[in-house]
């Protein structure tokens, strides 16, 4: 975990209201890995919001750390607004990593709107691995679509305008016919596609972990702010930035 | 060299500023980040007598300049954390203070006495901004007796440093630092969070679990710096000043209001290393204004009583 | 349609939003840019039995998100209102509330009775957060019996709209909407400003020539709503929320919290048509979530008692 | 009085931390006077500050305005940063303009720092009248001195990197050795300085008018926010948004 004070690198615009910004950091860059997220802080300078806005790490090239976000608020208008050059404060890599440990062979990432956030990155590392992977895209439509650097993609948009007319669980359930080789699934995006998921994996028994997003006020442990329901007897809660924000879907009640 | 330490009830403080209850988990969440011998102390997470899952999401709501929090106390228990934060903390070179919650008066005694004999704790904060079960949920905090009676019962208990940390949420924070005082607390925290309230008007519903939350944040800034000041004028013990501090600058005005130090709270969420920062900027501050030790600016605010006394229409 | 109107004891507020007094003068400051007659009302200025000067400046201090004001209720007097501001107020063709500030019962009834005959008042909004000479000057607004005995003295003078404007520096303001419920009065206000403090640190000077104000603002907007909550729960009479507010989705969240209307203060300074923008952002939410009356939000939020009811630890 | 919607035209840097700012605003160009100001708005979608920042009227040029201000924090920097093209919401012109029917035939402007910033349109609108201008300007140093748009000028530094060294009010007094024919001081500067200047004119038995500065809540007369100290019996303060910003120096106690 570091807090560094990074230069941006890159400032793309790379679908309707979706920034694509890459910083330097050799010691994130080195240090993250998929599934892990960063947290930016808006300048003081500027009186923006005060929390930092956390983001998974989309892409690692080098020393450059990418992420990819919607402007839907303050915060990521003040910092999709940062140009070429500018200073950040970043810190990170936070939470836990997807577990590529285990055992499987095939990868089912499923993502819906920037739920996509974080696949490039996993698929990269998945590559190095070796593993087959299939990519399942949802988005409202083909203006808010977003997938380059992912590998075998399937698209659904709820409006029909490209791929799939419909959400990007029942595509995965049309697609998912025949049984594969040791699946697992990745996902990441709303709530609510992550509880069909869920319930697709568990009926299917895929096993399946997925990348959560909620309010942090710190990423760090510090504030106690991110609780997530687990399941099982034990404690009531995990941290979503520290113990997760990956879980396995079983693990944890959305 | 500027004196920037200072000593209450024995323990040095190597400095003015320590982090908030609550704000800094156990001291050991981000040592990755944080020098904490270069704290002035840390204030643990308020410690209850068992073990708290805390509320149920959502917890946090950011508000202009400010945040809601609702944790509901979530913490390990004072067991384990005598078992397994304390050594950790012992090693940290600075001073450890314990918070410590409850929802009875015994509680609190067996909290404080569970502790009392363990080494590196220096000393102990009181979060009286609790339920009393007793009194149907009602705040121990806001009601004078109340406070005024853990107080007594935890200063026999233990000679070791009394700090009892104050809601704002009352008329006169004054008379509530008085009533400690007079039952030989050695210092007051003023102040914990104020009662705030986030609604989602889209779903109609409360954005907190639990309705209700406690605001803190430079929003509140002016808020406790009126209490602190307050508080300060009422009693001669030490005063804590805490709220929306950020910077070097924001802690000298709590010092000039009343405040002996400050405690950094929100700021560790936006910057984990805040209280270094706000300790660094003290010590800049104390350097070009040629101060020679930070003590002097305590309550040194220059009031011109022509005009303060004026009015307070509002 | 949708109804946006509300009445309360006879009067017809167009909207549910009204400009808070001390923010809009006395309703002709901008009238180069602000159409009244789309506003739900006008509460002008506190009003004193004599003119006052006012505090000596620094009156107004930014803060993060908020402000701190001290004017000490600067105002022409009553008699030069009724003569010179009321003739205009008459022409605007909205609700006219006026806001009344003393320093002893008599004075707050003096000013009441000399407005009591006039045309063109629709009500009168009581500031008790002023200083009772007779107490030494402690705030008629903190003290329970003293808000009780304005209202009752107030309301045996006039049949008209009588609204109880309240402090939130008070432990529970549900008490006190409470106390002059029982009294007689039609409405209460929440809130008035919250105590607040700004010290310049380089010349170790409170920056407010005395020393303390009044917080408003974007900053309070969570104390605010809380407050609101807290005092319609306690009372059946209505509430005008107040605290913060800059937006329809603002007010519609005071609304959620029990409000029947709203008022804009601090917003009007940044941009005097505020109180209309708002008014617009309340009709545009009704129509989008198929609202008849905006009346059907008042008090409409939705609580989990399941969890809200757990705890209140801070 | 006008609150548009405005489009910034330019926005140049004209000394060290020294922005000259304009915008295109047809009504309020034409109903500005000089001595007047606009309170601008910045951004709620930033979160910036929360209230306007007001700056006099510079320049009027056809249908543009010109402000110049100096970044001192974070509203300034705001404000500052915008680009052409970039919205602002403008509220002006406010406050009373100079009296310019009075009697007087040589104008002498003296200006400390950015006091300077409203007098490029009192010499333009002195020049209209064909009255004599003599202009002084104060500077901490060379690098913050800012003198364009302005007649006559004599030009004092503290550091005397440029000009007199020593401070403006010091320039004036050794300049003015000659009576004039019937002068008028207009003054625009750090309190200090006006105070010194107040001074100065009391004993030259030379009518002076001051453009103050100091917080404003809303520049318009709604907030009560901004008194200024007056002789005399009477009522005890004038507000300097609506009564102000210039007044003569013996109407006011600073
Ligand atoms: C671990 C983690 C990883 C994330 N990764 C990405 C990412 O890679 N790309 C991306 O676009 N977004 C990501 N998010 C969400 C992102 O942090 C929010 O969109 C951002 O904080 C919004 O800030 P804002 O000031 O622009 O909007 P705000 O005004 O703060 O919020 C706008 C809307 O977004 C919601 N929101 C605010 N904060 C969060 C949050 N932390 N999580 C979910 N919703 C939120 C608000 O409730 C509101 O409806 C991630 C969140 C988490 C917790
Ligand atoms: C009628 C009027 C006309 C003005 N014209 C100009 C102008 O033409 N050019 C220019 O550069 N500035 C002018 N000012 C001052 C300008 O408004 C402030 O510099 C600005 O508001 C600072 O905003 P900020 O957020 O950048 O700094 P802040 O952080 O708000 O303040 C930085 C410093 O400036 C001081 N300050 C803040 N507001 C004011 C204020 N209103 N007046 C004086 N000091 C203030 C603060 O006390 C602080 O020391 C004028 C002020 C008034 C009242
Ligand atoms: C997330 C959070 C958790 C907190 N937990 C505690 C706590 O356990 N015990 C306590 O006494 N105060 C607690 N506080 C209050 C802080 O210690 C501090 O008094 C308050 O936040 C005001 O300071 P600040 O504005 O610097 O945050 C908590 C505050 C926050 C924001
Ligand atoms: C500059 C200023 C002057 C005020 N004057 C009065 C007043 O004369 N009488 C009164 O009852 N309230 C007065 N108030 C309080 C407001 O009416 C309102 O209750 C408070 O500001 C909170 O609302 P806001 O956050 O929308 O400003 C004043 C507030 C401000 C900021
Ligand atoms: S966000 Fe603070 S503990 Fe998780
Ligand atoms: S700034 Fe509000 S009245 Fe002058």
């Amino acid at each position: 975990m570091f807090e560094q004070n990074v230069r941006v690198v890159s400032v793309r615009s790379v679908a309707e209201n979706t920034i694509a910004l890459s910083f330097s950091s050799p010691l994130i860059a080195r240090a993250s890995r998929p599934g892990q997220f960063v947290n930016v802080r808006i300048p003081d300078s500027i009186q923006g919001p005060l929390l930092r806005r956390p983001f998974s790490v989309s892409r690692v090239t080098r020393d450059r750390v990418e992420i990819l976000f919607n402007i839907v608020g303050p915060g990521t208008a003040l910092i999709g607004a940062r140009k070429r050059g500018d200073a950040l404060d970043v810190l990170g890599p936070l939470g836990r990593p997807f577990k590529l440990d285990d055992d499987f062979r095939t990868a089912i990432i499923v993502a819906g709107g920037l739920g996509i956030a974080p696949f490039p990155f996993l698929t990269s590392a998945l590559r190095k691995k070796k593993i087959d992977i299939m990519t399942f895209v949802g988005s409202r439509s083909a203006r808010q679509l977003v997938s380059a650097n992912l590998e075998h993609k399937k698209i659904a948009t709820d409006d029909g305008s490209r791929g799939f007319h419909g959400n990007v669980v029942e595509l995965l359930g049309r697609a998912l016919r025949r049984r594969m080789l040791k699946p697992k699934i990745f996902g990441c995006g709303p709530t609510p596609m992550l509880r069909a998921l869920s319930a697709f994996a568990l009926k299917e028994d895929i096993p399946c972990e997925l990348s959560l997003e909620g309010e942090m006020a710190c990423g760090v442990g510090l504030c106690q702010g991110c609780p997530v329901h687990r399941t099982g007897d034990g404690k009531r809660y995990s941290l979503m930035c520290t113990e997760g924000p990956t879980f396995l879907s079983t693990e944890v009640i959305l | 060299m500027m004196r920037t330490s200072f000593t209450l009830k024995g323990v040095t403080f190597k400095n003015r500023v320590l982090v908030a209850s609550g704000t800094f988990g156990y001291g050991d969440e981000v040592s990755d980040l944080v020098d904490a011998k270069r704290l002035g102390g840390i204030v643990t997470k308020s410690l209850s007598l068992k073990p708290r899952d805390g509320n149920p999401p959502r917890r946090i709501v950011e508000t202009d300049a400010g945040m809601l929090n609702s944790i509901g106390l979530a913490n390990i228990g004072v067991e384990a954390f005598v078992r397994d934060k304390l050594p950790l903390l012992r090693k940290m070179k600075t001073a450890v203070v314990a918070n410590i919650a409850a929802s009875s008066v015994d509680e609190y005694c067996r909290v404080l006495e569970r502790i009392e004999g363990e080494e590196g704790v220096h000393g102990y904060e009181i979060n009286v901004s609790c339920p009393n079960v007793k009194e149907g949920g009602l705040s121990f905090g806001t009601n004078r007796s109340a406070v005024s009676e853990i107080t007594r019962r935890l200063r026999v208990l233990t000679g070791k440093l009394l700090i009892i940390k104050l809601t704002p949420n009352v008329t006169h924070i004054g008379e509530f630092a008085k009533a400690v005082e007079g039952e030989g607390a050695d210092a007051v925290s003023v102040i914990n969070t104020f009662v705030g309230m986030a609604i989602d008007a889209q779903s109609r519903k409360p954005k907190l679990s639990t309705v209700t939350g406690g605001l803190s944040g430079p929003a509140i800034k002016p808020l406790a710096l009126a209490k602190v000041y307050e508080s300060a004028n009422a009693v001669s013990i030490p005063v804590f000043g805490i709220g929306g501090i950020r910077s070097g600058e924001d802690a000298i005005e709590f010092l000039l209001a009343g405040a002996t130090a400050v405690q950094v709270g929100t700021a560790n969420f936006v910057h984990p290393a805040a209280a270094i920062d706000v300790a660094e900027g003290m010590e800049k501050f104390g350097r070009d204004h040629g101060v020679k030790d930070l003590g002097e600016l305590v309550g040194a605010l220059e009031v011109d009583r022509s005009t303060s006394v004026i009015d307070s229409w509002q």
